[in-house]
């Protein structure tokens, strides 16, 4: 998993070129080439050290980066000047496109630093699932598929429905987290046991509908079996299944 | 001093939670606060109601609190779904058609159990808009009826087969499936230690 | 003359209709009043809200209105929650989804020639969770597919419609990236020696 680590913390070479940039205090409007490609190199060969899976992406940007770089160095020829429209020479600048994807690059990843915070913003509010209106309902409307729904409507409920269910689980698990273990399940489940004196429904071990609390319920009672303080007991196949102790143990845990 | 508006705590709670509801129990560890607080300020929440133009009531089963509309209403809230009644599907329906899609064959009561809410009538919508029929009988005591989906519903949805369902991400995926097993396994590994 | 308590009736209808919400051309129906009457008994509501120690609140979210919890409850509620995790989109999916909802519709090759990576991944999640659909076939020889956001993207940040998304550029960058703001003094500096 080590190597897993990762090139996470960038989104590509665009969001490593940003950070550099940034960390470096450069202008993006005059790149020191020079500079970001060392820098931009090193971070790879690094990355490479660590046994990182460098994305080929990467790697096509250091070569486009040298190569920017060694374009800078070439001297212009007559031939390649440019001239605006008033006749003014101006010089074309390798770095252009560059910089433009940057700037165009760094928008989005400032609209999506602003989604975060609206992400978070809603998160605060929390609405409620549509009542049941059943009762009000008259029969069944038998009309055929003309739904006016879409795929995405569909999986556009499942998600709400996701969110929302989220909140709807009661609170043992919050409760129970505060660890009922194995142990106090067991003791439980005993002192139950001992109080009715005689044998219960398996189920009716399970009646809090947390899978935590189910999965140590049933783990306390595999315990018990093992310890041989319970029995389970089942008549016929699929029938239903006991619980019950043997008279006189001793309580779990009490030595 | 900074005064705690625990009345409106307890309406956003309440409201939150739905037609499940809150006990007593539950709201009073949230709030942290003695069951009779709780119950003052439940009692608070239910005058406000009574004195003021709103369209909710609090009402109280067996120690379970829950927020519900107004029975004076009720001929508005009959109108609106009958005339939603017509054309499209409800959320209800369309969560119920989500996930009968993605977990065919599943029983009625293992659909509530991921919705949380009784299902009768959006399964009654969908099946009277041959979306999703009866597909089985479960295995065990009850032999409850399984429900899938229908070639109509892929027909409207333009699927060719079920395999063209775009695949839920693995997040969503583990808060569908509950992560069960995982939990499970750790517990065990625990126990072993 | 008996007058009709409106107010109480809209929040009885919204607060059955729950997460669906209904738009105004639905409750306007039910109503069988005027839109601009039931827009101001929606305001109405809106008012009742913020001026009492409601919980909730009226908000606009994909074009149609829903009650919703107060924020500043929002830590009470979290209690009743499973610690959730994080839970949020991860920075690859927020950075595709900002291009798709700022430059829909878009192709993929588009999104990937301005993050300059593979973006199947975090398209996938993105269609997954129903934020993003395909919405269309680009014209030319690959024909490949168009995306745009969704109603549930509208829903999942809480927005009305596209239009309130933060204007594209405009946003400042203080808070963001830190050091800029240095710099810029810097150059500031520079070109006043």
């Amino acid at each position: 998993m080590a190597y897993n680590i990762k090139i996470d913390a960038f989104e590509g070479p665009m969001d490593l070129l940003l950070h550099l940039i940034n960390r470096l205090e450069i202008d993006i409007y005059d790149i020191p080439m020079a500079e970001i490609t060392e820098q931009y190199l090193s971070y790879i060969h690094t990355m490479k050290h660590l046994e990182l899976d460098v994305a080929s992406e990467y790697l096509v940007m250091a070569a486009s980066l040298l190569a920017i770089k060694s374009k800078m160095l070439v001297p212009k020829h007559e031939e390649e000047r440019l001239y605006d429209e008033e006749g003014i020479e101006y010089e074309e600048d390798p770095r252009d496109e560059l910089v433009e994807k940057l700037i165009e690059y760094k928008k989005y990843k400032l609209a999506a630093h602003e989604l975060k915070m609206l992400e978070e913003d809603r998160s605060l509010m929390f609405m409620k699932p549509p009542s049941d209106l059943g009762e009000f309902a008259k029969e069944a409307e038998m009309n055929h598929p003309n739904l006016n729904v879409s795929l995405y409507d569909m999986l556009g409920a499942l998600q709400k429905l996701l969110r929302r269910k989220k909140l709807q689980k009661p609170m043992y698990t919050k409760v129970t987290r505060q660890e009922v273990s194995i142990e106090k399940r067991m003791d439980q489940i005993m002192a139950d046991l001992q109080a009715i004196k005689g044998r219960k429904s398996f189920f009716e071990l399970f009646l809090e509908p947390e899978k935590e609390q189910i999965v140590i319920t049933f783990l306390a009672i595999l315990e018990l079996v093992k310890l041989n303080e319970i029995f389970l007991e089942q008549e016929q196949n699929f029938a239903e299944i006991f619980v019950a102790t043997k008279d006189g143990v001793r309580k779990v845990g009490s030595d | 001093m900074e005064v705690i508006n625990w009345k409106g705590i307890v309406e956003a709670l309440l409201f939150a939670a739905g037609d499940e509801g809150l006990s007593l129990k539950q709201l009073t560890s949230v709030l942290e606060m003695a069951e009779l607080q709780t119950k003052e300020v439940l009692q608070d929440l239910k005058e406000y109601y009574e004195e003021n133009e709103s369209g909710l009531q609090l009402v109280e089963i067996a120690d379970v609190y829950q927020l519900a509309t107004k029975k004076e209403h009720s001929d508005y809230i009959k109108k609106l779904v009958e005339s939603s009644g017509s054309g499209g599907l409800s959320q209800a329906s369309l969560e119920t058609l989500a996930i009968i899609a993605y977990k065919q064959p599943i029983t009625r009561t293992e659909i509530e159990e991921i919705r949380g809410v009784k299902t009768d009538r959006p399964l009654q919508t969908l099946i009277s808009k041959a979306l999703v029929k009866e597909i089985g009988r479960a295995e065990g005591a009850g032999r409850a009826y399984l429900f899938g989906t229908t070639k109509e519903f892929l027909d409207y949805f333009g699927l060719k087969t079920l395999k063209e369902l775009p695949a839920l991400g693995a997040s969503t995926e583990e808060n569908f499936e509950q992560g069960e097993a995982d939990l499970f396994f750790e517990k065990f590994q625990e126990t072993l230690e």
